[in-house]
């Protein structure tokens, strides 16, 4: 029987706190910019080394100058606002409309039942068959784009709020039960955290389908915004220009992109799949 | 009771809506809102055997490739992106921007590598539906229960028989609502693709018919793509019964007693 | 008269009538462009609105709903669309082919090395239109015809005309049908023309025209008239100031300056050539576009 | 037992549970009265928790019924609380522990200095005071568990339902516990029912032990606790009495879990 | 100690471990000789998890070496078996007991006759021959952790690490699961680190008992149990020495929690 004396000294262990923390998603910024650099290198050397036609596909740096020279525009920024005034507002619209019918949905069996059958059939109509009714209603103006973006979006949305509203752990639900917390109350603290990964995925999903939208719109109808601007492109004999608009598009899917995922990492904080990459 | 509550409960609302439609274009002022019963009319003479084998079946086909497709491609990619949070520090800027390219532009960058026939369409299907795929799988095989993982890398459960009993089964629920909006999103990449450089096809008739101002023929169309999605989400349904039975076994047991 | 409240003209300030245009952002619309510039519509009080919208078939719904109050559409998709009712009202002649055989704006088109010499050979080959179903259907079809090929055994494919060139040079089609600009883009790329499309379908065709709704015309008979002389006043200075139009381009098409100059300009006459639009009628009924031979008469406003 | 059934303020009657064709309860009564501290042992997969869940409303029994004060329970009734015994699974992870032990508080409506007296007082109770701002999971198993006691302490129910309920914590934080629930129990007569595996504990904090034969369920003895009322961590478990009565209930126990079920008819 | 550092199967030296600013081990040094069980006390939260995880190569320690027949150790080694702390979640809820059972025998390559056998055994050593076709979930708390302990058995690993892997089962059942245990140690020469909350049990199963400090830990204490090898649930713990050592394990736990921890610099 001996007793072991207590720590010889010890150095104390490298505080892995905020700094650590921005030191990981800074390393990740530069990694996300080399992924990127890859692939701009891919789309530069292929036009040059003739797998495509540099007129069909121009290369990157072709495109960049076009984006430069229209970015000194006042029409091109014009433009961006038009779309990203659409988008977002009817990225509101749907993820507002999809959480709460969601949720009451999932949380009012009578309710599901009677919509099941109409949900499941408008579900996969798709939205630009739709076109025609929303120039009917609204005409080519933003009541169509928001009309057509907040159809398409609520969709993605939806989906996986009833995916996570299903998912929330039994155990947890029933302690909520059995300290009797009110309806709301088990919405407000145990079904919502629960779902809010789910939700998130949603909204990620739900921005790329509402910015596709209203590009597709104004493409299609000529409602001003980017995709206007594409389709005047388009007809026009300069592709650099199309790409350099496209390239336009796919920045602001990647800006939102990570919006969306700063706000991940500090509403679930507390969820595995982000605990688990935070450096402990 | 409950024989005469099932049918009530699937057929009230879509009943409603009928009636509503109903009220609104009777009279006929609106040209591209015709009234039911003009539509139920158009439908038998515009989808005959015929035109369904030609225009339907080439469409569903293309439908399913791609769809499998992207379910395959985006399971796999959203697996190692899930597992491999470097991997997914490299990717995510480019696969966004990708995921934010709309489909219609989309569509002359692909018709330069895959031409226009069907290599096209199935391309910009798999293009379009395979992000819900992929993100999904992302977060599920993110969310793998710590513990579960533990257990497996105590019993040294790794390589393939970790990805199919832990990784792939753990995010199997999540993974199954990024198949069901999938499903979906390929319904209508389906038509977007149909729209151009086609000469049939499901999508292609319903344009057409809008050019023609065939209104009655176009709702017809929307019709059958909302009976077709109805059927593919019900087969969906089934297959999700069958691969999550022990998650649904698990949630209504413990709802069992719920009220 | 009983449409002054129905929405579809708004009086500014001022006392113009706001009117709203729906054009596609092509070579053809150039004149109402330039006479927009030119003051030929603010003369008549008309505050004029252009929007551009990617084809005719968003462009029939919104003159329809009153957010436009003309419209700019081809003749085939204007037949079309009375075929089924609609109640549309042709105001002006918009754009007519030059008449003259290798000198006008549209061209069926194929590779440089192509086998394909006449439309005749066209037959069992696929051919990219911007759109099935509608003019270019019966325009190539109706080449093949008058050449001695077989319009039935054509594989008509349809593509967006900026997407005609790359599918042409990477041999995904066998010829095009293209009209400017992407016309002159792809003879700079080696492409050769094997026959004007639009010339072989009738002398001197008008292609497409200016619409308006018959409740307009009824509600505002004189709104109509007004604009149609501008619209037409328009129509014939573009026709005589062919720099002019080259250089209104630049404001509302995306087309490289260097392009610009080697361009085939249409002709604008003002009025439409009645006859020719008759034959567009007569061929899309029997290509079965058409349910029944069209009342042309009812076509025109006037 | 029919004496006591007059005055129960919890009483469970004739309880039926059969999970698909698997017959877990066949018939248990069970009666509290108000104020009493039950203590519920039973061999493993007996049925305690499902009893608890039916005794809570958490769960439909598929026969028999539970009464609190007379009244038939559906749902979980007012002034209740429930440690379970997935005590891990039942803290919420995105809450750190003080908002874990306030959220019923906070639902119960009390004003926020009394609710941040009471997670005060439930969290130093358990050992946990200067561990309130972390979250559920960066905690140890026992420290978990102690959350979830804290919760359901600061929660001051007038009747409390433990499964397991110190399974996951040192011998001396158990006996830290024990006492604490006793001296809970005796300053505002909460009404206790007390699952356990530790027959020392059953016999040091119940005033009855039931126990219960493996499933299919029945009552196999309910035993009375007559040790004096005040006890003590080292005098009572010296106690002679002590010792016979846990000898006994260890008996009772191995017997329940030979014992070859009674045919369902009889 | 230092003779048995010589001999060791599985050493721990100098382990240090800190979540963030939060110092769980300080200093802990264990050396276990090939054939060795040796139970681990310790106060709640004291990090007795955390020493098992970075033991199996779960966890990286923050300072401090972990090595097994002399190579370090940073993956879990081949030959090693966990019994998890959290045992309902760590069985697969879509896999039935039999399949849970049967996984980690797969990763071995075992036959399928073979793995039958196994599964056999195992699942009948703990008393649920019967439930092998049930999905986790379908168990009570009890169970599943049994089918985690009978996953371990199966697997005949040589270096067996079980956290707490009674905690959850009856008395009757967990005096049982002892003997198991016992027997397998004795039958088949296993090397086992067992975590206890229960003193008895520490005193009973093990060879050494090792009592730790509150966090930031150190090892308090380590104990021979000079008891005879054989051991019996009614003999053994009714000897002198027994009770005995018991006592002295239960003085220092009380220590260990109530003592306050060095400072780190000194
Ligand atoms: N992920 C984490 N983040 C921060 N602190 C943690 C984390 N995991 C454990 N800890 C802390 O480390 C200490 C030791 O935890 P550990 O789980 O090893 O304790 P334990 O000895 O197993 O306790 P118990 O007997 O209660 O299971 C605890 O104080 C705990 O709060
Ligand atoms: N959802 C379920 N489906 C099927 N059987 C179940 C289900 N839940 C519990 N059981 C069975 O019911 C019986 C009683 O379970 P319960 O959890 O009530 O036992 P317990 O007495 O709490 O056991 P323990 O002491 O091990 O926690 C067990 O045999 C279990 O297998
Ligand atoms: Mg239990
Ligand atoms: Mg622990």
């Amino acid at each position: 029987m001996q007793t072991e004396s207590p720590a010889a000294p010890v150095t104390a262990p490298a505080a892995v706190t905020g700094a650590a923390r921005r030191e990981r998603a800074g390393s990740n910024a530069v990694r996300g910019a080399v992924g990127a650099l890859i692939a701009l290198a891919v789309w530069e050397i292929a036009p040059r080394i003739g797998l495509v036609s540099s007129t069909d596909l121009p290369p990157v740096s072709t495109v960049l100058r076009v984006l430069v020279r229209e970015a000194g525009t006042s029409a091109y920024w014009t433009a961006i606002g038009e779309t990203v005034y659409a988008w977002l507002l009817g990225l509101l619209i749907a993820t507002a409309l999809a959480i709460v019918l969601g949720f009451s949905l999932a949380l009012l069996p009578a309710v599901r039942a009677f919509t099941t059958s109409t949900v499941e059939f408008l579900r996969p109509i798709p939205s630009v068959a739709l076109i025609p009714l929303a120039v009917i209603v609204y005409g080519t103006g933003l009541g169509s784009t928001l009309l057509l973006v907040v159809y398409a979006a609520f969709w993605q949305i939806y989906v996986q709020v009833l995916a996570g509203v299903a998912d929330v752990d039994p155990v947890a639900e029933e302690t909520a039960r059995s300290f009797r917390f009110s309806r709301w109350a088990r919405i407000r603290h145990v079904t919502w955290p629960s779902a809010l990964p789910y939700v998130l995925t949603g909204v990620r999903l739900g921005a790329a389908v509402a910015l596709i939208l209203a590009v597709t719109v104004e493409l299609v109808i000529g409602a001003p915004g980017l995709g206007a601007e594409i389709a005047v492109a388009r007809s026009g004999t300069e592709p650099a220009l199309v790409y350099a608009l496209v390239l336009t598009t796919g920045v602001l899917g990647v800006l939102v992109n990570v919006g969306v995922r700063a706000g991940e990492r500090r509403l679930l904080r507390w969820h595995a799949s982000v605990r688990r990459e935070v450096p402990v | 009771m409950s024989l005469v509550l099932k049918p009530l409960r699937w057929f009230l609302l879509p009943v409603i809506l009928i009636g509503v439609w109903w009220a609104a274009s009777a009279g006929g002022q609106n040209f591209y809102l015709p009234t039911p019963d003009a539509v139920v009319r158009a439908f038998g003479p515009t989808w005959t055997p015929a035109t369904l084998r030609a225009d339907v079946l080439p469409s569903v086909v293309r439908l399913l490739a791609g769809f499998a497709i992207a379910g395959l491609v985006g399971v796999a990619a959203g697996t190692a992106i899930g597992l491999s949070p470097r991997l997914r520090a490299y990717s995510e800027p480019v696969l966004e921007f990708l995921r934010a390219v709309p489909p219609p532009v989309l569509i002359p960058v692909v018709m330069l590598f895959a031409g226009i026939d069907n290599t096209m369409k199935v391309t910009v299907i798999v293009f379009g539906c395979v992000w819900p795929v992929l993100l999904n799988t992302i977060e599920g095989v993110r969310a793998v229960d710590p513990v579960l993982d533990e257990v497996c890398r105590a019993y040294r459960i790794s390589g393939l028989t970790r990805l199919r009993t832990l990784v792939l089964r753990g995010a199997s629920p999540q993974i199954m609502t990024g198949l069901r909006q999938a499903l979906a999103i390929a319904i209508i990449l389906m038509v977007i693709s149909e729209m151009f450089a086609a000469s049939s096809g499901l999508g292609f008739t319903i344009v057409q018919f809008q050019r023609g101002y065939a209104i009655p023929e176009m709702w017809t169309g929307i019709i059958l793509l909302g009976l077709l999605g109805i059927l593919l989400a019900g087969l969906f349904g089934l297959a999700e019964r069958v691969i999550l039975r022990w998650y649904f076994g698990l949630r209504r047991a413990a709802r069992d007693g719920g009220n | 008269g009983c449409g002054g409240s129905s929405g579809s003209e708004v009086k500014t300030e001022g006392g113009n009538a706001q009117v709203t245009v729906g054009t596609i952002p092509i070579v053809d619309v150039a004149p109402i462009y330039l006479g927009k510039e030119k003051g030929f519509f603010s003369k008549r009080n008309i505050d004029l609105t252009l929007k551009t919208a990617a084809g005719g078939a968003a462009i029939v719904p919104s003159v329809m709903s009153g957010e436009y109050q003309v419209g700019f559409s081809n003749f085939t998709s204007l037949l079309l669309a009375r075929d089924k009712g609609l109640p549309l009202k042709v105001v002006s002649n918009g754009v007519s082919s030059t008449g003259v055989q290798g000198k006008d704006f549209g061209a069926i088109v194929v590779a440089g090395n192509s086998p394909i010499k006449t439309p005749k050979d066209l037959s069992g080959k696929r051919v990219a239109v911007n759109t099935l179903k509608n003019i270019g259907d019966t325009a190539v079809r109706n080449s093949i015809r008058k050449d001695g090929g077989d319009p039935a055994t054509v594989k008509l494919v349809e593509l967006p005309f900026p997407d005609m060139p790359p599918a042409l040079a990477g041999g995904r089609v066998d010829a095009a049908f293209v009209v400017e600009p992407q016309l002159s883009q792809t003879l700079a790329a080696g492409a050769r023309p094997i026959t004007s499309t639009y010339v072989d379908l009738a002398p001197n065709l008008s292609v497409a025209g200016y619409f308006v709704t018959e409740k307009l015309l009824a509600s505002d008979k004189d709104l109509v008239t007004r604009f149609t002389e501008a619209i037409q006043e328009s129509l014939a200075y573009a026709d005589a100031h062919p720099d002019e139009v080259r250089q209104v381009l630049t404001s509302y098409t995306k087309i490289t300056p260097d392009l610009i100059p080697k361009l085939t300009l249409p002709k604008w006459p003002v009025e439409v050539n009645k006859e020719s639009v008759a034959t567009l009628g007569e061929l899309a009924t029997s290509d079965k576009l058409l349910s029944k031979a069209p009342d042309l008469n009812a076509l025109y406003a006037d | 037992m029919a004496a006591q059934t007059e005055t129960a303020l919890l009483e469970i009657t004739g309880l039926r549970k059969s999970y698909g064709d698997f017959e877990a309860i066949r018939d248990v009564s069970v009666a509290l009265a108000a104020g009493e501290l039950v203590c519920l042992v039973g061999p493993s997969g007996c049925g305690k928790t499902t009893l608890l869940k039916c005794a809570a409303g958490l769960m439909r029994p598929s026969g028999g019924t539970v009464t609190l004060s007379g009244t038939p329970v559906t749902a979980p009734p007012a002034d209740l609380a429930v440690v379970f015994q997935e005590y891990g699974r039942s803290l919420f992870p995105w809450l750190t522990v003080r908002r874990n032990v306030e959220l019923p508080l906070k639902e119960k409506k009390l004003g926020r200095a009394e609710r941040n007296r009471l997670i005060d007082e439930a969290l130093s109770a358990v050992g946990l005071a200067d561990r309130g701002d972390a979250y559920p999971w960066q905690l140890s198993g026992g420290m978990q568990q102690r959350v979830a006691i804290a919760r359901a302490v600061a929660y001051q129910p007038s009747v409390m339902l433990m499964d397991e309920p110190f399974a996951a914590v040192d011998a001396q934080t158990r006996a830290d516990l024990e006492d604490l629930i006793r001296s809970i129990w005796q300053k505002f007569g909460v009404t206790i029912l007390f699952v356990t595996h530790d027959i020392d504990e059953a016999v040091y904090l119940g005033e009855r032990v039931i126990v219960l034969s493996s499933a299919p369920t029945v009552v196999q003895e309910t035993l009375s606790v007559d040790l004096p009322a005040a006890r003590d961590q080292l005098t009572t478990r010296a106690d002679p009495r002590f010792t016979e009565l846990r000898a006994h209930v260890y008996a009772e126990i191995q017997a329940a879990k030979k014992r070859a079920p009674a045919p369902a008819t009889d």
